[in-house]
C-alpha cells in the first residue's frame, strides 16, 4: 500500500476520531466536501456529528474552538489556507497561547495549517508562518517534512495539552509518498537526520527537507557528504541535535522557505553560533525565499523560493570557506 | 471570610425557578451592593498605589450585570468584561479571588500572571476574558457548541460587550457563528454612550443597536439598564428562551457609565446634559429607593446591608494584604502545560 | 485590439444619464457577453494547463455585476472580488489587462507577480483585490473618506462580496465604518447560495441577507440578480442614492453560480433542485430572450456580436500569448518603493 | 525647554500635519480625547477635519488607512496598544505591505504602535511586535530610543512612500527627556553608537538601549567599556554599523525586550555570524525576555524583562568567554 502526505494527515484525523471522543473537526468546507485540499474526505459521513463546517469566520472558528477545548473537547481546526490565519491571528497568539500559562486551564487545540508555496499560488496561497507562531510564547509549532511525521506528529499535537500549530506542506501533499503508515515515532521535539554526512550541516524542515535531500544527493555525486538535519518542529527547536551534527561537520546551513527576515533559519544560526561557536570551522549561513511576497508566476516563484539548485550553490560557496 | 459559590446570604433563587420576586430583587440587590462597595475599595486602593495597573468600575451598569447572573445556573458559562463586577460576584465568583488578583496575591486563580478584570476560572464556566473586545464571544459559542456535541443540554452561555465592542470584526463572527448553530448564547449589549472617550453615535449608525438582532436572525430584546426590575426581567426573559431552545438572544441595554473608564480617566468628555436624562440614573440608587418604596427594605437595613458588605470588603483586602505576592524565582516560567515540549534553550 | 476605457462599441452610457433603457441594456448585455466569452476561453486555457494557479468564473452572476459598473462614472471607485469580469470589463479594465494577468505576461499591470483575480490598477480607482474575503471593504470606505477630506463630492465606490464573505469580521468592520461615516459606498452582496462548497443556510441566520441593512443604520435593496433589467435598476437607484448623499447602500442580489468555486471544482454539491429554480436561470441566456422579446436585437445580430466577442478574446489570448514571460533576472526582488530603505542582508 | 519622548511624537505629528495636506491622523480616541497616552494632544484642534476619532474596529482602520493612501493621502494611524495590531494584522501584512509590489501603487501609511512593558500592564498590554513585521516584505519597521529619534524619525515615517510601523514605547513616553527637538537627523537606516567602548558590543534597540546603557555606566566604574549600538530600525537592520562595531570589540550581545525564539536578537546575531564570524572572539550571545506572556504583577515583570541588571549579568558572562 502507497500512502501520500495528504493520505496521512487523513489518516492520522481519521484514528484521533476513532480513539478519542474528545476530538472533533472545524473548518471551512471540510464536512461532506472533504475539505478544499480533501484532507477530510469521507469522515463527515465516518464520524456523524464530529466533523463540522464552519462560517467563513477564521478568528471565530479559532475562538470557538478555545472555548470548545474549555469544555475538555480536543478540536482539529482546518485554515483552508495557512495565509488566511492572518484573520484568526488574535486568538491563536493572544487567547489560545496564553490560556494555560494565565488561568491554568489546557487548550488543546490542533491548527492545521496548510502551508507553502506551489506553483501558481501567488502571494496569499503560499506563505509560510511558523516563524510567526513560534515567536509567541505557549504555541507548539510543528512542520513534518515526512509521511510518516505528517501522520505521527498529528496524532501527537492532538494528544498534546497545548495549542500546536501544525503546519503541512502542500507542495508535499500529493506527490511525496511512502509505503504505509508508521506504527512508531520519534517524540515531536526531536529532530532527525534525514541524511547523514560527514562535511557540512544543512538544517532544514517541511518542502525544504526534500530540497536539501535533492541537492546532496547531487553532491555527494561530486564527493560531497552533506548531512541533512529535519527539524521536524520548529518549537521546541531540537538545538541538541543541530549542535551534534554540527560537532561533526564544522559547517553549517539552515535553510528556510519563508522570508529572509528573522524566522527558523536566524533562530538556528544563532543557537549554533551562541553555543557551538568552537564548533563551527567556518561562518553559518542561511538561505531563504526572497524578501518580497511570493509571486504568482512559476518563473518567479522558482527563483524566489530555494531550491535543491540553489541550495547547491550555497553549500558549495560554504565549503570553499 | 470569601463570599463565593453557596454563600448563604445571597443564595439568589434563579428568577427563573421558584423564588418570589422580592426574594430575587433582594438578593440582586445585596450583589449590587457588594459589587459597588468592593469596586470603591479598590479605587481607592488604586488612588493609594496600591495596585498596579488599572482598575476599571462598573458603576452604574450593576444592574445589569446582576441580572445576568441571578439568571444563570450551576452549569452555565459567563463571560464578565470589564463592568460587570456585580455579575462576577453573583455568578460565583469570591471576593477573596476578585481582590487577590487586583492585589496581584501569589495564592489567587491568576496567581500575579494577569491581574484585574481579565480574571476568571474557565475551567467553572466563569470565563477570563482577553483584552481584545469581542474575543470571548465565539470562545463561549465554542463551548456551547462542545456542550451540545457531548450531548449535554439546558444550559446556555452569556457574556457582555460594550456598544464600542460590537463593532469589532469578532463580535460580528462570533455572534453569527451562534446564530447559525443556534446555540444557547445570550449576547448582553451594554450602551453604556461612551467607549473610552468616544460616543455612541461614533461607533454605529442604526437607530438602536437591538436593530442588528435581526440582521443575525435572532431574538432581540430592549431594556432600560438603570432599571433593576426591568433588566432581571428581562435577561429572565433572554435567558429562558436561550434555554428553551429558542438560540441566541441579544439583550440591548441603555445606561450611561458613572465613572471615568478607568481610574485614570476623569471623563470631563461625558456631555452633562447626558447625566441628567434617565440614562444616567444611579441604578443602584434606584434599586434602593424601589426597596423602600415596595416596602421590601428599610433605610436602617439598606445601612446594615452596605456596613456589612464594607465590613467584608475590608476584611477581605487586610487578608490579602498579608498574603504573599508573587516571586520571580518560585516561578517556572513555561507557557506550556506539557513540561517536555519547553523550547529550553537560553543562551544565559 | 484591446478593450478598454473609451471603446467605441461598448461606451455604455450610465442609466442614470441620458442613455435610453435599450442603449443601456443593450451596452450591459455586450460586456456581459464578452465576459462569458473571455472566461470560457481562460477555463479551457485552464484545462489545457497554459495557465497557472486557479481559474475562477462569474458564470451567472454577469447581470449583476455587469450592472455595478454600468452605473458608475471616471472618478468613481470599483473594487471587484472574483466573481466580477462582466463589472471589471464595463469599469473599464481591457480585456489585455485581463488576459495578461491570466496568462502571467510581463507586460500586464501584475508583471507575473500576481495573477488572475486579484488583478486592478488601484491609482485609475480599479481596486486589486487581496484574497482575504472583506479586506477590500474597509479600503474602499478609507477611500472614500479620503475624498471628502480632499473636498472631492460626487464620486461614489462600490464594491463585491459573496453571501460567505458576509461572516467575515472585515465585512462587519469596513460597513460599519461607512455607515458611521455616511460614505458613498454600494456594498453589493451576490448571494450565490454557496461559499465554496459551503451552503448560505450555513452563514447566515437571518431571512434575507438585506435585513443585515438596518442593523448597520443604512439603505438596503433586494433584486433577482439573474434578471438584468432589475440588476440594472436597483443598481442605478443604489448607485443614485449614494451619489446624492443617501449613506452607504447594500443590495443583496439572489442568483445561483453556475460554475464550480473555480474551474477545480465540478460542483457536485450544488443541490439539483435548486438548479431549476427561478435561481438557476442563466442570466445571459435571460437577457438574450428578453433582447428578442422586446426587439430589441435580432438573432443574427446576437450571434455577430458573439462571434465579435470571440474574434476579439482570441486575437488578445494568442497576442498575449507571444508577450514575454516574467524574468526573474530582471525582477528587482524589492518590495518597498523606497529602494533606499531595502534591508539588502543577503548572505550567499 | 524640556521635552519628552511623548510629547516628540506629537510634536512630529503637529509638523506633519502643518506641512503637509496629505497627512491626517486615523485611531481610536485622538480627536478631541488626544488619545488613550495624550499623544495626539490638541491637535484635533489645531488642525480640524484631519484627526478622526475611528470606531472599535483596528481590522478597519487599517484597511481604510491603505484605501487613503491609494487616495494620495498619507495617513497615521494610532492602535491604542500594539497589541491590539494582532487583530489589524492581516490588512498590515497582506494588504498595505503588498500593494506596492503588486500593483505599484505606494502605500504611505504610518502605522503608530505603544509598545513594551509598563508596570502593571500585563499580558495584553505590553508587547512589542516588531519582529512579526519585520518578518514580512513590504514593511518599514522603527524603533526610536530617543526624544530626537521620537520625532525625526516619525517625520521620516510619513515622508516615506512605503508603510512604516513605528514601534514607540510607553516606558519612554513619560520619563525620557531631551533639550529640544532636533533640526537634523540621521537618516532611517543607520544604526548609531549610543555609547563608544571597545571591549563588547550590545546591540539594543528602543527601551533596552536605556537598560544598556545604564548597565554601560556600571561596568565602566568596573573599567570595562561597553559599546552599546542603538539600531535605532530594526527592518532596515543596519548590519555595517554593527559589524564595525564587533570588529572593533571582537564581542557580541545582543539585547532584545520581546519574546527569545527569533526576532531581532536572532536576525542579528546570525547576520553577525554570518558576515562577521571572522570579528568574533567570542561566541556571540542574546538576551531577550522570558518565553511567557508578558506578566502583569511587577515583582515578575521585573525578571520577565531584560534590565540594566540582567544585560550586566549576560555581559560579564561575556567577557570570561
Ligand atoms: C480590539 C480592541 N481594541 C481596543 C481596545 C482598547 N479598549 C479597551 S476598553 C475600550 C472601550 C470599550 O468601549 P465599550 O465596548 O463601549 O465598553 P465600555 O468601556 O463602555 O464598557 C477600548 C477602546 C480593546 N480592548 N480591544
Ligand atoms: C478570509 C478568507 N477565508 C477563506 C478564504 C478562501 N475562500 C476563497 S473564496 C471562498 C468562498 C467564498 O464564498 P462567497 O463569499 O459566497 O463568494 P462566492 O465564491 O460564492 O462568489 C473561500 C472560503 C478567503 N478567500 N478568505
Ligand atoms: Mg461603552
Ligand atoms: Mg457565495
Amino acid at each position: 500500500m502507497s500512502i501520500t502526505y495528504l493520505e496521512a494527515i487523513r489518516e492520522a484525523q481519521a484514528k484521533a476520531l476513532a480513539d478519542d471522543p474528545r476530538v472533533f473537526l472545524y473548518g471551512q468546507d471540510i464536512g461532506s466536501f472533504g475539505g478544499a485540499f480533501k484532507a477530510t474526505k469521507n469522515l463527515a459521513k465516518e464520524f456523524p456529528g464530529r466533523v463540522l463546517d464552519s462560517t467563513l469566520s477564521e478568528d471565530a472558528i479559532i475562538g470557538a474552538a478555545i472555548g470548545a477545548a474549555i469544555e475538555g473537547m480536543r478540536p482539529i481546526v482546518e485554515m483552508q489556507y495557512a495565509d488566511f490565519s492572518t484573520v484568526g491571528f488574535n486568538q491563536i497568539v493572544n487567547h489560545a497561547a496564553t490560556l494555560f500559562w494565565r488561568t491554568e486551564t489546557p487548550c488543546p487545540i490542533t491548527i492545521r495549517l496548510p502551508s507553502g508555496g506551489t506553483n501558481g499560488s501567488g502571494p496569499f496561497h503560499s506563505q509560510n508562518m511558523e516563524s510567526l507562531y513560534a515567536h509567541y510564547p505557549g504555541l507548539v509549532v510543528m512542520t513534518p517534512a515526512t509521511v510518516e511525521d505528517a501522520y505521527s506528529m498529528l496524532l501527537e499535537a492532538v494528544a498534546i495539552d497545548d495549542p500546536v500549530i501544525f503546519c503541512e506542506h502542500k507542495y508535499l501533499y500529493y506527490h511525496l509518498k511512502a509505503d504505509g503508515l508508521p506504527t512508531e515515532a520519534e517524540p515531536v521535539g526531536k529532530a532527525k537526520i534525514a541524511r547523514p554526512g560527514r562535511d557540512v550541516t544543512v538544517v532544514a524542515y517541511s518542502a525544504m527537507v526534500h530540497e536539501a535531500l535533492e541537492m546532496a544527493r547531487e553532491l555527494a555525486t561530486e564527493g560531497t557528504e552533506v548531512e541533512v538535519v529535519d527539524l521536524r518542529s520548529v518549537k521546541p527547536l531540537d538545538t541538541d541535535t543541530v549542535l551534534a551534527s554540527v560537532a561533526r561537520t564544522g559547517r553549517l546551513l539552515a535553510v528556510g522557505e519563508s522570508f529572509p527576515w528573522g524566522g527558523v533559519t536566524a533562530e538556528v544560526v544563532a543557537r549554533v553560533a551562541s553555543a557551538g561557536f568552537g564548533l563551527l570551522d567556518a561562518a553559518p549561513q542561511r538561505l531563504n525565499a526572497k524578501d518580497t511576497p511570493v509571486p504568482f508566476h512559476p518563473n518567479l516563484w522558482g527563483t524566489h523560493r530555494p531550491t535543491a539548485r540553489a541550495i547547491a550553490i550555497a553549500v558549495r560557496e560554504l565549503l570553499r570557506s | 471570610m470569601g463570599i463565593g459559590f453557596g454563600m448563604v446570604q445571597a443564595m439568589v433563587t434563579p428568577a427563573t425557578g421558584a423564588g418570589s420576586l422580592k426574594e430575587t430583587y433582594l438578593g440582586a440587590y445585596r450583589w449590587m451592593l457588594l459589587a459597588r462597595v468592593s469596586e470603591e475599595k479598590y479605587a481607592s486602593l488604586y488612588r493609594g498605589g496600591k495596585i498596579h495597573g488599572s482598575v476599571f468600575l462598573g458603576k452604574g451598569q450593576e444592574a445589569l450585570s446582576v441580572s445576568i447572573a441571578v439568571n444563570l445556573r450551576k452549569g452555565d458559562i459567563f463571560s464578565p468584561l470589564i463592568r460587570d463586577q456585580a455579575g462576577r460576584l453573583a455568578f460565583g465568583e469570591s471576593l477573596l479571588d476578585s481582590t487577590r488578583a487586583y492585589l496581584g496575591s501569589r495564592l489567587g486563580a491568576m496567581r500575579g500572571r494577569d491581574g484585574n478584570i481579565h480574571r476568571g476560572r474557565p475551567r467553572d464556566g466563569y470565563f477570563a476574558m482577553i483584552s481584545h473586545l469581542g474575543a470571548m464571544i465565539p470562545a463561549v459559542a465554542g463551548a456551547l457548541l462542545a456542550r451540545r456535541m457531548k450531548g449535554m443540554t439546558g444550559a446556555v452561555g452569556a457574556t457582555t460587550i460594550g456598544e464600542g465592542g460590537t463593532s469589532t470584526g469578532a463580535f460580528h463572527e462570533g455572534v453569527n457563528l451562534a446564530a447559525v448553530e443556534q446555540l444557547p448564547l445570550v449576547i448582553v449589549i451594554a450602551n453604556n454612550q461612551y467607549a473610552y472617550s468616544t460616543p455612541a453615535s461614533k461607533q454605529f449608525a442604526c437607530g438602536d443597536l437591538v436593530d442588528k438582532a435581526a440582521g443575525y436572525g435572532i431574538a432581540g430584546h430592549s431594556v432600560d439598564g438603570t432599571d433593576l426590575a426591568a433588566c432581571l426581567e428581562t435577561l429572565r426573559k433572554a435567558v429562558g428562551a436561550a434555554r428553551d431552545g429558542g438560540g441566541p438572544q441579544m439583550v440591548v441595554a441603555s445606561l450611561l457609565r458613572l465613572a471615568g473608564h478607568g481610574e485614570h480617566d476623569d471623563f470631563r468628555y461625558v456631555d452633562p446634559e447626558l447625566r441628567r436624562t434617565a440614562l444616567g440614573r444611579d441604578c443602584l440608587e434606584a434599586a434602593e429607593a424601589a426597596l423602600l418604596e415596595k416596602r421590601w427594605a428599610t433605610p436602617k437595613e439598606i445601612a446594615a446591608w452596605r456596613a456589612e458588605a464594607a465590613r467584608q470588603v475590608d476584611e477581605t483586602v487586610a487578608a490579602v494584604q498579608r498574603e504573599p505576592l508573587p516571586n520571580p524565582d518560585e516561578e517556572d516560567w513555561c507557557a506550556l502545560s506539557s513540561k517536555r515540549l519547553v523550547d529550553g534553550f537560553t543562551t544565559e
